[in-house]
């Protein structure tokens, strides 16, 4: 056990204690949850995942001390030259991700206490988050490409888990299976850029790759892909890409997160808002220090992350189940934070991602609560007037999409119009002109769909059933406190991240995050924006207050069409058939997956076992080809022995004289 | 020249009577040919200064086997009527195969050693040496083993004909020997109280 | 006089005789029989003549031997036949077909 | 080489060599004897009278053999390690076969005969062991082949039988006839009946003889090739496996083909030694051929008679790659495969004999479903039986299949040995079926196994002695390696 | 000859017969079924307990073989009986004792007919098995390997499923067909190296190119169809469909490796300069059997159908890594095929479990099992999990090893750069979920509906203690691999030179390498 330091170390069992104790709190709760019952299994748990909250903030403060961590615990494979170290590396960036996972999850655990109260899976359900904490805890803290890879399949297991949590829902099985196969899609690209780490740097640690990356840059290293000549760095990075591309939802592998709503809202709040999905962001933040080095890696991630922030966005427009509403506000901002990163914005990426967390987090506990109160439903259509049953929920909800829309001085202001800001500045030719136009789009869209979706639950008309309504009631006490957490950390993150902490800080390896973000000094967007801010020789309104003002006429466009009950949703959609059934359909993305892969793999398959496998090779060759010969060998010579004696001798003379012939026109 | 006639005469006759035995419809006449053919072969012994050789080929062939051969046509019925049915079929490649066959087996009866060599012309047994004595002294010395097994061949031959048609009929009287040889008292007399 | 390969070439003959027989005859058992007989007949002769031609008895001594175990082979051989024409009533080759395949 | 003998001649010397075969000649007299004072009730006392002959004649072998060529009878016998050996082979399948045949032959009609024949025919094949010259082999081969014809058709009131004898003695006929045709163009151009002599003028002759010799060999190949089954000869196999009595099968299948197997190698190491080239295309012919029409025919079939006839002649192509290699290994390796059948067969014959349901004769292989769960053990010692003759490690058959192919392979014979191994291959289908009959399949109708001490002997000692083999093969190996010591 | 065998004393005999003594004893003395149960597993277990010195006192240093037994058997033929292990091999032969208690106590209720052939049919077959990984005589190698299709064949044919008769003839002829020719190909090596059969002198006997060329094609054969390969695979999902749950899971746990093994021991060493010239159609075919045969098995619809197939895709990775030669990708594909070992036995004995109670293997009977047999369905979850090659699971390791390992192989000898085919291989990580899962979801999620599935009852004791060593052990390779992997760097190491190192002097190679072509060619 090699302990390296850097600086001021941290208390190594501390660390190690953060990660273990959620997963002891998982096991507790998996394996004897028939024994806890429900209220032991909800305290260990929670228990465990809050002492790992208050450890992490403890972790996070000395961090901002100036505290680093580094070291491997054990060797996990060793061969030849690999070698694979299960270690940790603790830096600002970990820091403030555990901080954002361990609050995020515990509250969710709190709010599951009464929002998963009476199913009959509940110590599982305990067990699962716990777990899948653990898991992504590992993946934040892991010193190399394979504990990010275990953290990674770890929380894509739990996810999988959670998603199909109620098994006997078709749907909920269905769509867990799809949310781990397209990750899995995107883990193939991840591994192929594990073994690509590891053939070009010969190791898989954070720290001895970063520190190979420029010579390997330098020597201009390419690879041949199908003709293409490619920087190694590139193929690396894109590589790796790919699989945040499927951990993070971003287009085209962005099909499983909505279906993913299919799980119960405390996990949509917690893995598929807050932490899981954004571990993309994190692994292109994590490794800026080599898609720092390849342009063109930052295009795609740019180009990828706008056409999701756009394309998610417009879809989240029309839809009418709540969840997926967010599910596609989620993509969308996760497009931002990709764009941010693309733009070598780092900073501003990590900051969206924590102060997403926590209004997003908020916004589906919010949700969730709302479900929760009018019997399960998730129906747009069904809801209304809901604020004078649930005054708490409507509040929080309220600050939830104010942050999320950008307004200040909610969460979501500071960190997007940061984002927006830099891909204004970040001068990447038509890429970060697409970029910009397509944040922008999106920033009126945010605020438009989610006071939409705000207005269509607590405003608007009262469309709640009648058998529901007398069920209706504000969400019991474990359920809003967590909510006005949250809330805290709604309004509140963005400040905290913007003057306390410093994240907007242009000397980006000078602020908060020191040197776990990498940004060369002629990428830096941010250092741009400064040196712009200060020249007054130009206006910069449009540049300033252009994202604000979009934000707020999406919100007034919201409030027009949907405060009250009106004929305007209806007759806009009237007005563009074609268009409201593409976005409702969202792009028809499942359908063209079903069309150019899932059945064409389906076919494929089918052809290759019965006609490959059952007709050439075991029909036509083993059974017509070799045993046929055998067979009609076999019944030839049957025939042959014909019972008649003279036949017999006919082939013995024949026989002879065959021979005879033979020898005499040799001899 | 005489010996040249009689060769000719002989292996003429011989050959003539071969075609006869596999041509003739009646079985009986083939048996006729058969007969025929041996008397000839006989005589080509005899040009081969093989008199005992000849002498015997009458005797067993001519008087034991072909009367036995006879004797089993006349005993079983040979159906004539069926006989002759689509013999031809098998005549082209049957004669195709015999002829090539007798082509290379004359090559190679004429070939080289048996035609050039210094045994191909001249006899080495002359005929003033007595054929039969000569046969006699290496018959019971040098190839005594031989005519021991010819001995216990004819022994089986004999038991084989005999178990395979041997029928013990119900209505003739056999002598039971093991059951003379095993007989009881007890089983003659019976002792009767009176 | 008459050289050795004439009288080989008589055997030759009479061999093939005695194989054209073979294919020739559909009739019965018998005419086979003595096709048998016809091509030992041939060896016979070979034997003679080699015998005279090598100066050497064994080849007559051979055709001796070979006579008598023609001679049982006859007697076994017509034993059969009796036997398996009490059973099947007929000699006739085409008949003699319970076991084929 | 041959004792040369002045006129007048002395009476022969050594006669204890030949003890073996003249106890044998004097016990079947005997036994023809016994067979007519015996009562019928009691004709068991002719068998194992004839058993015991067997057996002193074996035991008399032992005593008299030596590691060194004798001979006697003025050189016309001889008896070498591999005469030895091979008699005591012959000798115990004929023991087998006369205990095989206790209880299948004592409603037959003349069954003191039964094993005079079989004593007889055992005579003979000791004879074509013992044969240096194409005398003694011609009249030992005759000897047994009469003795053999008679006892195929021995159930003389089935029709089968004596139409298996019929076919079987026609074409015997015909190959005797093809045999001696070639011998006298071999006699005619060397003037000699003795092997060694015979060989050792061939290889002295030229152009000249060639023809003759040639010819002469295809038709002496061709006439031995029928005794031991060889394709294209092979066509008597079937029909007269199937019709035979079934423990006459399991001899034949045996004895006859070590004594023709014995004299193969006799005539192919001595007489054709020089002629080496041109008999080898020959023999692989012979060989592909019988592995081909034993193996493939034998697929189809539906009584194991028949099967194991076709199965034979598919052995008997194995058999042939050891003596296409023509060496000290390939003809070991004859021995040894031939040791091993010889238990194989006699232990599947066994069952056989017992597998008799209200006195039908259990002889199709559908008589063999569920014999594993009526009949236990016979079923396991059938199924080890059939694994070894498809040639399966742990027993004997491996090794016997093994040994060929390896003789084959040392001589370059590659492709063959592909060839055989293939084909061992598609053969392994048809053991395995049997077991399939026996282990898979629900049982078809009520068994009746006319058990007896003889035959449950027989299949124990068998199963158990292809098992040791299988297992331990080197005593084998080095048997059979001693008995060809000065053979090549 | 010098022996190395620290403990002196005959332990890998002692391993081979135990239970083939056992099975004499149950034959000979034991009649009542539980008797002969208890007998079988005592001796199982005894078993297990005599391999395990072989691990503990396994010398990590050397790549020598060791506990090493030397004795004539065939003198006749210079076969001896000389066994020995080194760490490719040990592994199997303790993986072995533990799956054959597996299967025995997993035979405990669900065999009633014939147990005590049953019984004896799996001790002769440890023997067997025990005996292939352990022979270092060529001869004594095939004998075991050999001998194992009785036992393997009457197993299938008589405990088996519905349509058992051809799948055991198909799998009986099928790799007797296959081995055959390697038995050829020992003979000719046999007397090319001098008369020998040890695999010792066998790997440094330089045989030339046109040697190597042929026998590899007769060791392929016989091997590909064992693994199996592309395309000699169609067996395998008819042998495994049919074979009892310990058929299945011996099939699958051990029986495939020995093909992988072969390749392990005979091809790379003895023949390297044919292995690396056919290397190219052997990654060619591993990469078909993970993209093809992945596919295949989507589709199928009998579940035992589907871990068969998946079987042989993940046996594609194993041959994957052992045809590109580096340390890695080897010692990858040795951990792979211990994985394999848990991963897939246990696979077959979850379906077992179903099987046990449902009697059907149709994935459509199924639907809903979580909701009778949750303990069960977290088991089958594991394990689908593994199979999927999640990381923390021992086929990960293997898995990303032999990633890892082509990725970094030399490009120069193979046709295509060898990153291209560690990315196409890499495919496996999407389809092996998509099969896995899918099976996973219409099997174990849903609503309960039928009412067979209904009456399932949930796995008792016995058969959670069945899976519990393998979960434990998939776990603790997942983790841990490194003791493993020690046992492993020598031998591999040894291995790699030996298979890197050419036979043959290049300038002979090109002329023989032209005329072997030719020869192939025309």
């Amino acid at each position: 056990m090699v302990l390296e330091t850097t600086h001021m170390t941290l208390n190594q069992a501390e660390l190690m204690a953060i990660p273990l104790l959620p997963l002891v709190g998982a096991l507790a709760a998996g394996l004897f949850g028939w024994l806890l019952k429900d209220t032991l299994s909800h305290l260990v748990t929670s228990g465990t995942v809050i002492l790992a909250a208050l450890l992490s903030i403890d972790v996070f403060i000395k961090v901002l001390a100036g505290a680093e961590f580094y070291g491997n615990f054990w060797t996990w494979i060793a061969s030849g030259d690999l070698v694979v170290n299960i270690g940790m590396m603790i830096d600002p960036l970990t820091a403030i991700m555990m901080v954002t996972v361990t609050v995020v999850s515990a509250c969710v655990h709190i709010y599951t206490i009464g929002y998963m109260h009476g199913d009959p899976g509940y110590p599982r359900f305990f067990s699962y988050i716990s777990a899948f904490t653990f898991s992504m805890l590992i993946l934040v803290m892991g010193n190399s490409f394979f504990t990010l890879f275990f953290g990674w399949e770890a929380v894509g297991l739990f996810s999988y888990l959670l998603i199909g949590f109620w098994f006997k829902r078709e749907s909920a099985t269905t769509a867990a299976m799809k949310a781990f196969i397209v990750n899995r899609v995107g883990d193939f690209g991840f591994a192929i850029g594990i073994l690509a780490v590891w053939y070009y740097f010969g190791t898989v640690d954070y720290r001895e790759v970063f520190a190979a990356v420029p010579a390997l840059v330098e020597s201009a290293a390419t690879m041949h892909f199908l003709g293409w000549e490619i920087d190694t760095i590139t193929f690396v990075c894109l590589a790796l890409f790919v699989g945040a591309m499927g951990k993070s939802g971003q287009v085209p592998l962005h099909v499983w997160l909505p279906d993913s709503m299919e799980g119960p809202t405390p996990i949509s709040a917690l893995i598929h808002a807050a932490t899981m999905v954004t571990a993309g962001v994190f692994m292109v933040a994590r490794l800026s220090p080599m898609f720092e080095y390849s342009e063109t890696a930052l295009a795609v991630v740019i180009i990828i992350g706008s056409i999701t922030a756009f394309m998610c966005a417009t879809i989240g427009l029309v839809q009418t189940d709540i969840k997926r509403v967010i599910a596609y506000s989620t993509c969308s901002q996760l497009g931002y934070m990709f764009v941010a990163c693309g733009v070598s914005a780092y900073s501003a990426g990590i900051f969206h991602l924590m102060t997403h967390a926590y209004f997003k987090a908020l916004l589906f506990l919010g949700a969730g609560s709302v479900i929760h109160a009018v019997m399960s439903n998730q129906d747009l259509r069904k809801m209304g007037k809901l604020r004078k049953y649930m005054p708490i929920t409507y509040i929080t909800m309220l600050l939830a999409g104010l942050a999320l829309s950008g307004i200040p001085p909610f969460g979501g202001f500071y960190s997007k119009d940061l984002i927006i800001e830099a891909a204004a500045v970040r001068d990447m030719g038509w890429v970060s002109d697409v970029a910009y136009w397509a944040l922008m789009s999106g920033v009126f869209m945010t605020a438009f769909y989610t006071f939409r979706m705000f207005l269509l639950t607590f405003h608007n008309s009262d469309r709640v059933p009648a058998e529901t309504k007398a069920h209706l009631h504000e969400s019991p006490k474990v359920i809003t406190i967590p909510l006005l957490i949250l809330a805290v950390g709604a309004v509140g993150a963005g400040m905290w991240g913007y003057y306390t902490l410093d994240m907007a800080n242009p000397e980006v390896m000078h602020g908060f995050f020191r040197d776990a973000l990498f940004v060369t000094e002629e990428h830096n967007p941010l250092l741009k924006l400064e040196l712009l801010e200060e020249d007054h020789t130009h206006s910069h309104f449009w540049l300033e207050k252009g994202a604000l003002v979009l934000a707020l006429s999406g919100i007034g466009m919201a409030f027009l069409m949907y405060f009250k009950e009106s004929e305007l949703p209806a007759k806009l959609a009237n007005t563009f058939p074609r268009l409201y059934a593409l976005l409702l359909n969202k792009w028809y993305w499942d359908e063209m997956y079903d069309v150019t892969i899932v059945r064409p793999v389906r076919a494929l398959g089918t052809f290759f076992w019965q006609k490959c496998d059952l007709a050439v090779i075991d029909k036509g060759i083993i059974h017509g080809g070799i045993i046929g010969t055998v067979k009609n060998g076999a019944a030839l010579l049957k025939n042959i022995q014909t019972g008649r004696v003279y036949h017999y001798a006919y082939a013995m003379v024949i026989g002879v004289f065959g021979l005879l012939t033979f020898l005499m026109l040799n001899a | 020249m005489l010996e040249t006639t009689f060769f000719y005469l002989f292996g003429g006759l011989a050959v003539f009577a071969a075609l006869g035995v596999i041509l003739s419809k009646n079985t009986m006449y083939s048996v006729m040919w058969l007969i025929l053919c041996f008397f000839n072969a006989s005589g080509l012994f005899f040009l081969l200064d093989a008199e005992f050789l000849g002498v015997i080929l009458v005797l067993i062939y001519v008087g034991a086997v072909m009367v036995l051969f006879m004797f089993v046509v006349m005993m079983i019925e040979v159906n004539q009527a069926a006989k002759r049915e689509g013999w031809l079929q098998y005549l082209p490649v049957g004669g195709m195969i015999a002829l090539i066959l007798f082509i290379e087996l004359v090559a190679a009866s004429t070939s080289g050693v048996f035609t050039t060599g210094d045994m191909a012309m001249t006899g080495h047994i002359g005929a003033e040496v007595n054929n039969t004595v000569e046969i006699g002294k290496v018959l019971y010395t040098k190839y005594l083993l031989g005519f021991e097994i010819a001995a216990i061949i004819l022994l089986v031959a004999l038991i084989g004909a005999i178990v395979l048609t041997l029928r013990e009929r119900k209505d003739a009287k056999y002598q039971n020997i093991s059951k003379q040889v095993n007989v009881r008292k007890e089983d003659r007399l019976t002792k009767v109280s009176m | 006089m008459v050289p050795l390969s004439s009288f080989l070439v008589v055997g030759a003959a009479l061999f093939s005789i005695g194989v054209v027989g073979l294919f020739l005859n559909r009739k019965n058992v018998i005419t086979i029989l003595m096709c048998i007989e016809l091509m030992l007949l041939a060896v016979n002769i070979n034997f003679a003549a080699f015998s005279h031609f090598l100066g050497d008895i064994g080849g007559q001594i051979f055709v001796f031997f070979v006579l008598t175990v023609a001679a049982s082979e006859v007697a076994v051989g017509l034993a059969i036949l009796v036997a398996y024409y009490r059973q099947r009533r007929s000699i006739a080759i085409e008949d003699i077909n319970t076991l084929q395949g | 080489m041959m004792t040369e003998v002045a006129f007048p001649f002395p009476f022969p010397q050594h006669l204890e060599l030949i003890l073996p075969e003249i106890i044998l000649a004097v016990m079947g007299m005997v036994t023809l004897l016994m067979s007519v004072f015996v009562s019928k009730s009691r004709q068991n006392i002719v068998a194992w009278t004839a058993i015991l002959s067997a057996i002193a004649a074996a035991v008399t072998l032992l005593s008299i053999s030596g590691s060194e060529h004798q001979y006697t009878f003025y050189g016309y016998f001889l008896l070498d390690p591999l005469a030895t050996y091979a008699k005591l082979l012959m000798i115990v399948a004929t023991v087998f076969g006369m205990l095989l045949s206790l209880n299948y032959v004592k409603d037959l009609a003349n069954v003191g005969e039964y094993y005079t024949l079989m004593l007889f025919a055992l005579l003979g094949m000791l004879l074509m062991a013992s044969a240096n010259n194409f005398v003694v082999m011609y009249l030992g081969l005759e000897l047994m082949a009469l003795s053999v014809y008679v006892l195929v058709g021995y159930q003389r009131d089935v029709l089968r039988s004596t139409e298996a004898s019929l076919k079987y003695f026609i074409l015997g006929a015909l190959s005797s006839c093809m045999l001696l045709y070639g011998l006298t163009f071999l006699y005619g151009t060397t003037g000699s009946f003795f092997f060694a002599e015979m060989g050792n003028i061939i290889s002295g002759t030229g152009e000249n003889e060639r023809l003759a010799v040639l010819t002469g060999m295809l038709f002496v190949l061709a006439g031995l090739a029928f005794k031991v089954s060889v394709a294209p000869f092979h066509m008597w196999t079937p029909d007269a496996y199937e019709g035979a009595p079934t423990p006459i099968t399991a001899f034949m299948s045996v004895a006859p083909k070590v004594a023709g197997l014995i004299v193969f190698m006799r005539i192919v190491e001595e007489v054709f030694q020089s002629l080496q080239s041109e008999y080898t295309p020959i023999l692989i012919f012979f060989a592909v051929l019988s592995m081909a029409v034993g193996n493939l025919a034998a697929i189809v079939q539906r009584n194991i008679k028949r099967m194991l006839a076709y199965s034979t002649i598919g052995h008997v192509g194995f058999i042939l790659l050891g003596m296409i290699a023509g060496t000290m290994q390939g003809y070991t390796s004859i021995m040894i495969y031939m040791t091993i059948y010889l238990f194989m067969t006699m232990g599947v014959f066994a069952i056989i004999i017992m597998m008799r349901r209200d006195n039908i004769q259990g002889e199709l292989l559908d008589d063999f479903a569920g014999l594993s769960k009526v009949r236990p053990g016979y079923a396991l010692a059938m199924g080890l039986l059939m694994f070894s003759m498809a040639g399966i490690p742990f027993l004997g058959g491996f090794w016997a299949k093994y040994a060929v192919f390896m003789a084959a392979v040392e001589q370059g014979h590659i492709v063959l040995a592909t060839l055989g191994v293939l084909f061992s291959a598609i053969g392994a289908f048809y053991y395995i079926r049997i077991v399939k009959y026996m282990y898979f399949d629900e049982e078809r109708v009520s068994f009746n196994f006319a058990k007896s001490v003889p035959l449950q002997v027989t299949v124990v000692f068998s199963t158990l002695v292809v098992v040791a083999i299988g297992l331990y093969p080197d005593p084998v190996m080095q048997i059979c390696k001693l008995a060809l010591a000065g053979f090549v | 000859m010098e022996l190395y065998n620290v403990l002196d004393f005959p332990i890998l005999s002692l391993a081979i017969f135990l239970p083939t003594l056992g099975a004499l004893i149950i034959w000979l003395f034991i009649k009542n079924d539980n008797m002969v149960r208890w007998a079988a597993l005592l001796t199982s277990v005894a078993t297990f307990i005599v391999t395990l010195p072989l691990l503990f006192s396994f010398d990590k240093t050397t790549s020598h073989m060791q506990f090493e037994e030397f004795h004539p058997w065939i003198s006749a033929v210079n076969i001896n009986y000389h066994l020995g292990v080194d760490g490719i091999s040990m592994p199997f032969i303790v993986l072995t004792g533990l799956l054959i208690i597996i299967c025995i106590a997993s035979a405990w209720k669900c065999i009633q007919t014939r147990v005590k052939d049953y019984m004896i049919s799996f001790l002769i077959l440890e023997t067997t098995l025990i005996g292939v990984f352990s022979a270092l005589d060529v001869m004594l190698f095939y004998f075991f390997w050999e001998a194992l299709l009785i036992p393997m064949y009457l197993m299938i044919g008589v405990w088996g499923g519905k349509n058992r008769v051809y799948a055991t003839l198909k799998f009986f002829l099928y790799t007797l067909a296959g081995s055959v020719l390697m038995l050829v190909a020992l003979l000719a090596m046999y007397f090319e190296a001098g008369h020998t059969f040890s695999m010792l002198d066998l790997m440094n006997y330089k045989f030339s190119f046109q040697w190597q060329f042929w026998i590899f094609i007769a060791f392929f054969i016989a091997f590909a169809v064992k693994v199996p390969m592309w395309p000699v695979h169609t067996w395998l999902p008819d042998a495994h469909t049919e074979a009892p749950t310990a058929g299945s899971v011996i099939l699958a746990g051990i029986l495939l490796k020995m093909g992988a093994y072969g390749y392990l021991r005979f091809s790379l060493p003895m023949l390297p300069d044919a292995s690396q010239y056919f290397a190219p159609m052997m990654i060619g075919l591993s990469l078909v059997a993970i993209v093809y045969i992945s596919l295949v098995a989507m589709m199928q619809r009998d579940m035992k159908r589907l871990i068969a197939y998946s079987s042989i895709a993940h046996m594609g990775f194993v041959t994957l890594g052992t045809f590109v030669f580096t340390q890695q990708a080897l010692e990858g594909a040795v951990i792979n095929m211990i994985s394999h070992g848990f991963v897939a036995a246990a696979m077959f004995l979850c379906v077992g479990v179903m099987y046990d109670r449902l009697h059907t293997r149709e994935i459509s009977d199924y639907g809903g099992v979580v909701n009778v047999m949750p303990v069960f369905a977290v088991i089958m979850l594991f394990f689908s999990m593994a199979n999927i090659a999640l990381p923390g699971s021992s086929a990960f390791i293997g898995e990303i090893m032999v990633l890892i390992g082509t990725f970094a192989a030399d490009p120069a000898e193979l046709v295509i750069s060898a990153k291209w085919i560690a990315i196409v291989a890499t495919i496996s990580v999407v389809l092996s979920a998509c099969y896995t899962l899918w099976m996973y979801k219409r099997v174990i999620m849903g609503d309960a509906i039928k009412d067979s599935v209904k009456s399932m009852s949930d796995i008792t004791l016995r058969e959670f203690s069945l899976f519990a060593p393998l979960i434990i052990l998939t776990i603790w390779v997942g983790f841990y691999p490194l003791p493993v992997l020690d046992l492993l760097h020598e031998s591999v190491a040894h291995l790699v030179e030996q298979a890197t190192t050419s036979k043959i002097d290049t300038a002979v190679a090109v002329i023989e390498h032209s005329t072997a072509l030719n020869a192939v060619t025309h």
